[in-house]
């Protein structure tokens, strides 16, 4: 990130940015789903888009996931560049034969003929007490499709940069957006520029241990870093910023220095996002790792709605802090 | 079943206990649902709430038809489906809290309360996301011959969704026992559902050859009148039913849904407040009819009162379910 | 667009060669068919395949009303309606049998098979799974003013499956020029489609607002005549459209569907063959008419016999893609 | 398995048994789905079963995957015990959100009220020159999700088993059949049994090196190992049955013992089962691998219809039988 930046917006502000900036250069950009005009969305991240661009491009659906996603297929395929709102990653559930029979095989199927140029934003993340069906991760799904890019920014400036790229990409991209980082705060500049995919990004150098975070596990990494500080273990934050594709070198060459592993990532811990990471890494830094790679996500549990038990459910800083410390084995 | 022939008084006076009964329940929804906001306002409730206030006649006329063994489905604006099924206000009040004694031991909180003892089946926070699980129940009540019946409410806006017409083509064709209660408060969200809806409600029903209807939602004895007819006749094997209410929400969307000018005018609200109410038409029509005094509705509303003050007050006492819990139940 | 006056034996001839046209187009869907069963017999293409003979003056009638860069999306059984908008028999036999010389470089197959060229947004193996995608595709050329049409072409099979009625909702909304094209061959598989299509299939469309008609769809003429109206009244902002094709299938679900009496009798697919050829029954009234004779007839048969023959021969002969073309064309 | 067994079946006809003998013994089991009646499936898994149990039992369904798996769930909530039949794997995109969202929550949302004591039977696998919307095996979503069982049975003895166990399991269970499978051949008792989930099959004991492998993959496995016997390395075979449960133990034992392993399974390789297990077995025997576990999964494409190129797509006997030499480094 260029220093001189000086600016701060929300997150939720750098992603309406990147879209308006969007939007301007390229009349082909519109929006469709539930809520995305008058409203902007129940999180408010689309507010003054349509008073902008209009309901031609800004457009409410029915509540049809399945469909719209559909409709977004064709239209990026014959000349389109839609942007597809889910509103909660939990309805993704309803959209997958869209975009993994659909949207991800297109361009192999027609042997490179058609394209689709979509990108679906959602969103993941828990703790906001929200339940079961309003509050999972679930973009480990979409990583495991071939034809899918999936993108998971964890702070503003990766939010716009990265959404710019997504939207200029000729494939379907999935954007995740953690509802809780929303009102989060960071420099973003004003001028237009792109974060290129498989360029995972060291939010934080340290020596001692790495922690590999995604989306708004960033922020309880950085926090757990920290607090490591304090203990003195220099940890070093990476984040992948896309899950596919990966920076597999970046990942692992970090792990060669430190020696030492965590990944954390807010889906379910299982079958998850950790695994595919923990495994990259314990194959490509075998002969340097001190001790096991260790993963931390969400419990195997769908997300209790009670704050006392959806609160134990995901990583926190706290958790990262002691389990990383019991891995330095300085405790 | 043989029924013995009652004097037209006997007769008289069972509707009028039966008309007080639902004003109970109505009132005890639209306290219920004041009580909630209030705990919103007060931060005392985690997360948000979606209000049934407005369309509590909707609720009281189905299930006030129903035996207790049948089935619903509700939504996640699901509190009067679930009291007007026999919930008990307490319980209720200690899941919105994440508490223990809650329905689902805090584990479901407002939009998935779900209770065994009154046929609730759940409410569901995926919009439609019920509509298979009630036609499933049917297909149960229809093999296993128990003549239950199963309740499927939700609202216009999952008219939206495909899966909706998926099962009712399956239980028109195998003529299940279940009745879709379209909700239609004229809003998914922050958008008016003429926005979102083509065509004709109940033609999309009745093109799959379902019996339909439409009814004002607003009005409990309408409601009443119609359910009886379709929960009889899909009991006797007559198959589904789509039955289309019309009705409207007084609060926003959700309990933090303040500003609505932006998607709907305060007239509006004003206008279907006054004129529509289903607790003033319904106490109107029982002074009218001379089936009840105001003294006699008064009464109810303060009991009611005391009973939620109460219940609420037992929600913010109880305890949280123990930390050890979060991993119990995943499996059976 | 003005037009200048035509003669009426101009306009009798251009009448007879547009039909003749159309003869040709249905005798080359069939000639095709033939070739991939046998190609399917004798073991020299892999998988299988789902044959379209007996439905092709659905294909022929609808696509003959179109632009060639209208939009369509096929099935399954999409043979013809990919000949139909215009591709080459060699290049699709290659496809079948795995060529890098197909249209997608072997990589699709039977039921894949999209070409842009033509406007072929692709075969699709997912029943209803293209619904979506000719929607999408008829709101980009509202979008961007270019005139176009989307045909979404689907058997009965897919009324079954909710994202139809998603989409159609959403295309009246918004009035995209898109037309639905129900092909009913009266069988989902193995199961006839009154065990599992309850209702009245146009008022399915119908309850939605968008424009439904029903054709017989052996009889071409009839086809073609709808489809103009339909396809003309989209172009002009009309809206979509919902076209109900009573047809049927002469052979298996696939090409390895031998044994059909479990499902239907012979007596069934005689009375089709014979009754309600659409080749027979266009031949007909060709030669009825006096716009053809048979000796035109019989050549056009033979020419186009030719022609496949030489397709096969070219796809046969075709190379296979280079094993490194796996890892290709993943992403754009 | 019992030394005595004699009877041989094929997979399909011990699928097929399975489901006569639970619906001999249990009147609430039932099943539906598209073709499953007269036509006993395209496969013919199912021949037989409605002439004996009646079109009450088994019941076609229009195409409708979301709503009658819908009906499964509620069915299996109020007294019925379904099956429901998901032609190909592939077409689970579309029960995602009844699967995931309602199966597998209903039970911990109700606060164990509630049960879904329901079975969806469905298939995966390539090389049948069925292309990329026919050949998916995406089992690794559903190992994904809290409050699914997901069972991969690799022979007929451990279908028919395996099977009754989903049938009588309290819980939503997925069953994935490998449609390539339904004609091989191996030995299934005529009498009652069931066989735990969750406790992995060593289906050949060797010292050298561990291959864990799924479904038909173990018929690879198999294959490879004898391949290698040739070559003298002795492979240990190993099939852990359940991807959830998943027998940790047994998996991590066999590491520390061979001190070398390969993971195969048939869907895509990226963030899949195969990474799971390796991470698994790769922090449970670390100080005991000398070797990085190494994933063999389907390639990252949508599996293309030329046979040229289906199949280099997926793990074979020959590229197992390599990679584990070259593992051995005895090439
Ligand atoms: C599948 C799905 N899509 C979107 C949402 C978000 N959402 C919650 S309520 C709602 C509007 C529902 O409108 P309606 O069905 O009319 O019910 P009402 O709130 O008016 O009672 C939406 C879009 C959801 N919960 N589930
Ligand atoms: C989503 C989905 N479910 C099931 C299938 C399997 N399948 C292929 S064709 C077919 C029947 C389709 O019937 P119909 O739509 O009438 O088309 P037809 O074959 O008669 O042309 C089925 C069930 C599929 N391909 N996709
Ligand atoms: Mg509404
Ligand atoms: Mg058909």
């Amino acid at each position: 990130m260029p220093e001189a930046v000086q600016r701060e917006l929300t997150f939720a502000q750098a992603v309406r940015e990147a879209l308006a900036e969007e939007m301007r250069r390229d009349s082909r950009v519109c929006i469709f789903g539930e809520d995305v005009a008058e409203a902007g969305t129940p999180f408010k991240v689309l507010s003054g888009l349509v008073e902008e661009f209009g309901t031609e491009r800004v457009i409410d659906t029915p509540i049809s996931e399945a469909g719209f996603t559909g409709l977004g297929v064709g239209a990026a395929m014959t000349g389109l560049r839609p942007v597809v709102d889910i509103m909660f990653g939990d309805f993704i559930t309803l959209t997958m034969d869209q975009m993994v029979n659909q949207a991800a095989k297109v361009h192999y199927m027609s042997g490179g003929k058609w394209k689709v140029p979509m990108v679906m934003r959602t969103t993941l993340g828990a703790t906001r007490r929200s339940a079961a069906q309003h509050s999972q991760s679930l973009h480990a799904w979409f990583s495991h499709v071939p034809g899918l890019k999936v993108v998971l920014p964890s702070t503003p400036y990766d939010a716009k940069g990265l959404l710019k790229t997504a939207i200029r990409d000729e494939n379907p991209v999935v954007f995740f957006e953690d509802k809780m980082m929303y009102k989060l705060k960071g420099p973003v500049p004003a001028e237009d520029y792109t974060i290129p995919f498989g360029v995972a990004d060291v939010k934080r150098a340290g020596d001692d241990i790495t922690l590999v975070a995604t989306s708004s596990m960033v922020q309880v990494a950085l926090g757990a870093a920290t607090l490591l500080d304090e203990v003195g273990i220099s940890a070093e934050v990476i984040d992948p910023r896309t899950t596919w594709p990966l920076d597999e070198k970046t990942l692992i060459e970090s792990a060669k220095k430190t020696s030492r592993v965590i990944v954390v990532d807010e889906g379910y811990g299982r079958y998850g996002v950790t695994a595919e990471i923990a495994s990259v890494i314990a194959e490509g830094a075998f002969y340097d790792l001190d001790a096991p790679v260790k993963r931390m996500g969400a419990m195997h549990v769908p997300i209790p709605f009670s704050p006392v038990l959806e609160d134990v459910t995901v990583p926190t800083e706290h958790t990262v802090f002691e389990a990383a410390r019991a891995l330095c084995r300085r405790s | 079943m043989t029924m013995a022939a009652q004097s037209p008084e006997t007769v008289a006076r069972t509707a009028a206990e039966q008309w007080i009964r639902m004003y109970r329940k109505m009132v005890s929804i639209r306290l219920f649902e004041e009580q909630v906001n209030e705990l919103y306002t007060r931060a005392l409730m985690p997360g948000l709430a979606h209000l049934y206030i407005g369309e509590e006649a909707v609720a009281v006329g189905i299930c006030e038809a129903l035996r207790s063994d049948d089935y619903i489905t509700s939504t996640h604006r699901g509190h009067g489906h679930c009291l007007a099924k026999g919930a008990a206000p307490d319980r209720m009040f200690a899941e919105l809290l994440g508490k223990e004694a809650g329905y689902c031991r805090g584990k479901g909180g407002s939009m998935h309360i779900a209770d065994p003892d009154t046929g609730n089946l759940g409410a569901n926070a995926i919009v439609a996301g019920s509509v298979g699980i009630a036609t499933g129940a049917a297909l149960s009540a229809k093999r296993l011959k128990t003549n239950q019946v199963a309740v499927c409410f939700f609202g216009e806006g999952a008219l939206g969704q495909g899966v909706l017409y998926e099962v009712m083509n399956i239980a028109q064709l195998w003529k299940l026992p279940v009745i879709y209660v379209c909700e239609n408060n004229l809003y998914n969200e922050y958008t008016h559902y003429s926005e979102t809806t083509a065509g004709d409600i109940p033609a999309r029903a009745a093109a799959f050859g379902v019996q339909t209807a439409s009814v004002d939602g607003q009005d409990v004895r309408a409601v009443h009148g119609i359910a009886t007819r379709l929960v009889q006749n899909a009991r006797n094997g007559g198959g589904p039913a789509f039955l289309l209410c019309n009705t409207y929400r007084y609060h926003g969307h959700h309990v933090g849904d303040i500003n609505r000018e932006y998607y709907r005018s305060k007239e509006e609200e004003q206008r279907w407040k006054t004129e529509r109410d289903p607790l003033k038409l319904l106490s109107a029509w029982l002074i009218d009819q001379k089936l009840a005094d105001a003294a006699l509705l008064d009464r109810i509303q303060s009991e009611v009162r005391k009973e939620m003050e109460a219940a609420v007050k037992f929600a913010v006492e109880a305890h949280y379910p123990g930390v050890e819990e979060v991993e119990q139940d995943v499996y059976a």
